[in-house]
């Protein structure tokens, strides 16, 4: 997020677009009521009826995979009407001009088609969000899980800094980040491509840098990414992986696909604490501690690193998982011995410029918001004031592409994937809590109601739902939180496994998979 | 009589709410939002509230498994660990570097996932990794 | 049911979200209860429910309760026609919307 | 303020009154609930004032419960402010704590916190420190009676709609001690989706708080979606005195009804 949190509460409107706010981030939603009921105003765009819809000022449903079209409906608007800031477009952002070509193409008429919402609430949209004093931005998955992920989001970071609603206090671009230390792991370099703190592996300044600190050669060669280590054990170039904490056997697209890499694998390591289904593949299977097991820190979506503090000793043999990398690498041959994880801390800031300032001893109280470079400085609560990180705000020229796969007479049904709210993930800890299995134990499927008719099925029934890739059997839910002709599965359940038919389609920079759009044929099943 | 109260942070999603655990004879029994933590200011979701259900789940694994004759057999960790550090090093030295691949994560702590990175270019000599932030 | 004091205020408020558009609770005299008290019970549940439901929002005459023997079947008919009357009155309980 | 309480702590340790207190500690920068076992080390030990007064209260009855239950020989002792003692005494009746085996320590509200509470009675029958401050009326309560009926409904349609089903009303509720709950009954509510069923999911935790809700108001300050929840139980609360002339945990509560007005002992 570009800006933090609590933030949200003091805006005046906040779009919030592709986020099941109330059940993926509840307490963000916290924030997002009390703005609503200072007088904010709430847009909410998603094709499906989300519960926070219920208690939007404009709710917008747009068709599946169509958000750069709506977006730059919005913006269409907003130039047409001189709502935007001129003078922070030209003082802090570049690339206007190609910019404003494309979206003036981009009438509320062309993208009422295209889109399905109406050109008068895009109209209603663009203009409480641009006239707002601070205009905000939620987004979460139903953004990002698109061929046009990237996209998406840059059409975002578009409409923001064209109204200037960014760089300051309750406004910004606000990804809502799905895993609790999905931030951390990418802040920590568990990406590919960089060192942590972002630090490219293909700048030789950095290579060096970290070759001293880690006394070691390295290479300089971008690494390959989840979908390039599938596909290279199927080629067989990929032959050892270790897996710590995933499940890709339930959460990635077309599991049928991943089963068949996965079990290429001449050495495959699963570091879990349950035995999930991808651990039951492995050849070494390593008990891992859970949270409450260890102490560590956990970065939040807001960028705010706060502490993990040990509560009890791992359950049996089970060991914490620095200790396991650590006891490994010196197997391995490449000695570590840390002994507690602010001692990995201290190392983490040394190397790392945002985390410059970060210890334990720092994190008493309310943590510390990166970048945070020096031991005295506070932590940040917003990014990009008075200037952009690469200096001036790039605008980008963005034409609407429709997702990857279509529908047809043959898989005439569109299907959307994502989380409930009882549930987490892949279900490895929430279906073994005895609470949230009792209030949610199986998975569904959302029909709306004249879909259900026409197939005569009743709530409870059995389907069939098939795409090109796969198979699922699974209850229906008759609800109008679907629209006509779209139809949507929780991915959690292992049983009813959404992603055997998912489109492993994915965004070319990104590598995002296409979880929120493909199509499925739907019959009742006998 | 031991009951102890553990302030942390939620192992569930992005929000990163703040909470005590309770730990009374040494078993996690427990959870009470934290009042004062920034995020959450004493309120939790459903999945917060019984986080602490999984923990000492029968179904945890407790001891490192080692496939033997096609199936996973509890081992002892020098086992384990020689085992794998053995085949890691056979696979490296066969096949390159790059022939070895690390899925980071995103629910374990920073200090875990920059020791695992470390290790995959340190020790291994690779950049490959990655981890499902995507997902 | 057995007796009027079964009737939890939980079932009348089920009903009335399911599709009722209005509750009689029916019990014997009071005084007359075969389980001593049942019928005490069910008269101060009703009167605790009523209250909350006024707080709430919702016509309190959606919900009443009579007093009735099996042998006084034409004030039984009374009753409930008036009941009824009064309920279709009232119009469609405004909770059923919501479910 | 706080000398006078850890004073009077520190002496029912030493002299082995009780096995432990249950009070707040101030660690890692948060204020916590926290079993205090030796009176030589009260080291962080406060009150539950961190920005404002009582900003910081839990509901240390309910730890009290569990700890008891554990360890049902041992003599506890615990902080209280007036709720919390209405709480005891409710606990008591119900058969939830043994009085012999409680030791309370009692600590009077400031009137700042007292206007916020809307409290009838902002300071236990005995207590170590504090004055007592003045009750206040249910300014809340009579804000939506004021509001026409209909559209009182649409008020509380609009905020039981933001119900995320976290079960934090309940489950902060230091009343709450049933072992199967009606909220989770499936026969009686929805399961599986959100928001709750409206309205009727907070109408049944209302009526259930009939006989038990002592005005704590640590519902609403763990509510996520800031459901007015405490207006809401303030006026079971007035039907049920009304009704039955009962509060839970008044001195002058005369056992009119049993706790649970649902249960048995209606009559009068």
């Amino acid at each position: 997020m570009t800006n933090s949190i609590v933030e949200l509460e003091n805006a005046d409107c906040i779009l919030v677009i592709g986020s099941n706010t109330t059940s993926s981030h509840p307490l963000v939603a916290t924030r997002i009521f009390r703005a609503k009921a200072r007088g904010a105003k709430i847009v909410v765009a998603d094709p499906r009826f989300v519960q926070l819809a219920n208690k939007a000022d404009l709710y917008m449903r747009h068709k599946l995979g169509t958000d750069v079209a709506l977006i730059n409906g919005m913006m269409n608007v907003i130039l047409s009407n001189g709502w935007h800031k001129q003078d922070f477009v030209d003082e802090r952002t570049e690339g206007f001009e190609e910019f404003r070509k494309v979206v003036e193409q981009y009438t509320p008429e062309r993208v009422s088609e295209i889109t399905g919402v109406s050109a008068e609430d895009i109209r209603t949209a663009a203009d409480w969000y641009a006239n707002a004093k601070a205009g905000s931005i939620v987004y979460c998955m139903g953004i990002t899980q698109h061929t046009t992920g990237v996209d998406n989001v840059k059409t975002l970071a578009n409409l923001s800094m064209l109204t200037g609603h960014i760089g300051r206090e309750s406004t910004g671009v606000n990804p809502l980040r799905g895993q609790n230390n999905v931030q951390g792991a990418c802040d920590m370099g568990g990406l590919p491509n960089v060192y942590p703190g972002y630090q490219p592996v293909n700048v030789a300044a950095n290579k060096e840098k970290f070759e001293k600190a880690w006394n070691a050669k390295l290479s300089d060669k971008v690494g390959l990414t989840i979908p390039g280590v599938l596909e290279g054990l199927s080629a067989g170039s990929v032959k050892a992986v270790v897996i710590v904490g995933e499940n890709p056997m339930v959460s990635d697209p077309d599991v049928h696909h991943v089963e068949k890499a996965l079990k290429n694998a001449e050495l495959l390591v699963v570091q879990d604490i349950f035995l999930t289904p991808t651990a039951e593949l492995a050849h070494v299977v390593l008990p891992g501690a859970s949270f409450a097991e260890k102490d560590g820190t956990f970065s939040n979506t807001e960028r705010r690193v706060q502490r993990v503090r040990k509560a009890v000793e791992p359950v049996g043999d089970a060991r914490e998982d620095w200790k396991i990398f650590q006891d490994l690498s010196t197997r391995f041959g490449y000695k570590m011995e840390y002994g507690s994880p602010a001692e990995i801390m201290a190392e983490i800031s040394s190397v790392t410029p945002s985390y410059g300032g970060i210890s334990f001893e720092r994190l008493e109280g309310d943590g510390l918001l990166w970048p945070c470079p020096s031991a005295e400085h506070p932590g940040t609560k917003f990014l990009h004031q008075g200037k952009f990180s690469r200096g001036r705000g790039l605008f980008h020229a963005i034409e609407y592409k429709p997702p990857a796969e279509q529908i047809d007479a043959e898989y005439p049904f569109w299907l959307s994937t994502g989380r409930i709210h009882v549930h987490y993930h892949t279900g490895t800890m929430t279906r073994n809590s005895p609470t949230l299995h009792k209030e949610m134990p199986e998975g569904f499927l959302e029909v709306n109601p004249v879909d259900a008719r026409a197939l005569g099925v009743k709530s409870g029934d059995a389907v069939r739902v098939a795409s090109r890739r796969g198979e699922v059997v699974i209850k229906v839910d008759i609800t109008a939180r679907v629209t006509q002709g779209t139809v949507f599965m929780p991915f959690h359940f292992v049983e009813t496994c959404a992603n055997l038919l998912t489109n492993p389609a994915n965004d070319p920079i990104a590598k995002i998979p296409e979880y929120k759009v493909c199509a499925v044929q739907l019959e009742k099943a006998l | 009589m031991e009951y102890r109260t553990v302030l942390t942070t939620c192992t569930y999603c992005g929000c990163g709410c703040g909470f005590y655990l309770e730990v009374l004879d040494g078993r996690v029994v427990g959870t009470i939002p934290c009042k004062t933590n920034p995020v959450s200011e004493g309120k939790l979701c459903v999945k917060g509230w019984n986080v602490h259900e999984f923990i000492h789940s029968p179904k945890r694994l407790t001891q490192p498994l080692l496939r033997k004759d096609g199936a996973l057999t509890p081992v002892s960790w020098d086992e384990a660990l020689d085992f794998t550090a053995k085949r890691m090093r056979e696979i490296k030295e066969a096949n390159g570097s790059d022939s070895v691949a690390f899925l980071a994560s995103a629910k374990v702590t920073n200090e875990e996932n920059y020791l695992i990175q470390k290790f995959a270019r340190a020790a291994v000599g690779t950049n490959n990794v990655d981890h499902c932030a995507r997902l | 049911m057995m007796c009027s004091g079964m009737v939890s205020p939980d079932l009348i408020l089920r009903a009335l979200s399911k599709g009722a558009d209005g509750v009689l609770v029916i019990g014997c005299h009071l005084g007359e209860c075969h389980y001593l008290e049942g019928n005490y019970n069910a008269a101060k549940r009703v009167a605790v429910l009523k209250k909350l439901l006024a707080f709430a929002g919702v016509d309190p005459a959606r919900l009443r309760v009579e007093w009735l023997s099996s042998a006084e079947a034409p004030t039984f008919v009374r009753v409930t026609s008036e009941f009824s009357e009064q309920i279709k009155a009232l119009g469609p309980s405004p909770l059923k919307e919501v479910a | 303020m706080v000398e006078k309480v850890k004073a009077r702590v520190q002496e029912l340790l030493a002299s082995g009154k009780v096995k432990g207190f249950i009070g707040l500690r101030e660690l890692h920068g948060h204020i916590g609930p926290y079993l205090f076992t030796d009176g030589g080390d009260l080291d962080g030990f406060v009150i539950g004032d961190r920005k404002a007064a009582g900003d910081t209260r839990y509901p240390l009855n309910t730890q009290l419960i569990m700890i008891s239950r554990q360890y049902p020989e041992e003599t506890l002792g615990v902080l209280v402010r007036g709720c919390d003692e209405r709480g005891l005494k409710t606990l008591f009746n119900t058969n939830q704590l043994k009085p012999e085996k409680v030791v309370s320590v009692g600590i009077a509200c400031p009137q700042e916190l007292a206007d916020v509470c809307e409290c009838m009675k902002p300071f236990p029958e005995e207590f170590v420190a504090g004055e007592a401050s003045e009750a206040r009326p249910f300014g809340s309560v009579e804000r939506i009676e004021s509001i026409e009926i209909g559209e009182r409904l649409k008020v509380w349609l609009g905020e039981f709609a933001k119900c995320i089903k976290c079960y934090g009303c309940r489950n902060i509720c230091p009343m709450c001690y049933c072992p199967e709950c009606t909220l989770e009954a499936k026969d009686f509510q929805a399961v599986g989706s959100i928001a709750s069923e409206n309205p009727i999911f907070h109408l049944t935790r209302a009526l259930h708080m009939a006989g038990r809700c002592i005005d704590c108001g640590l519902c609403s300050e763990a509510c996520p979606a800031d459901i007015p929840l405490r207006t809401l139980y303030k006026k079971i609360a007035d039907i049920v005195d009304l009704e039955f002339q009962y509060r839970p945990g008044y001195q002058d509560s005369k056992g009119k009804m049993s706790p649970n007005v649902l249960g048995e002992a209606a009559k009068h």
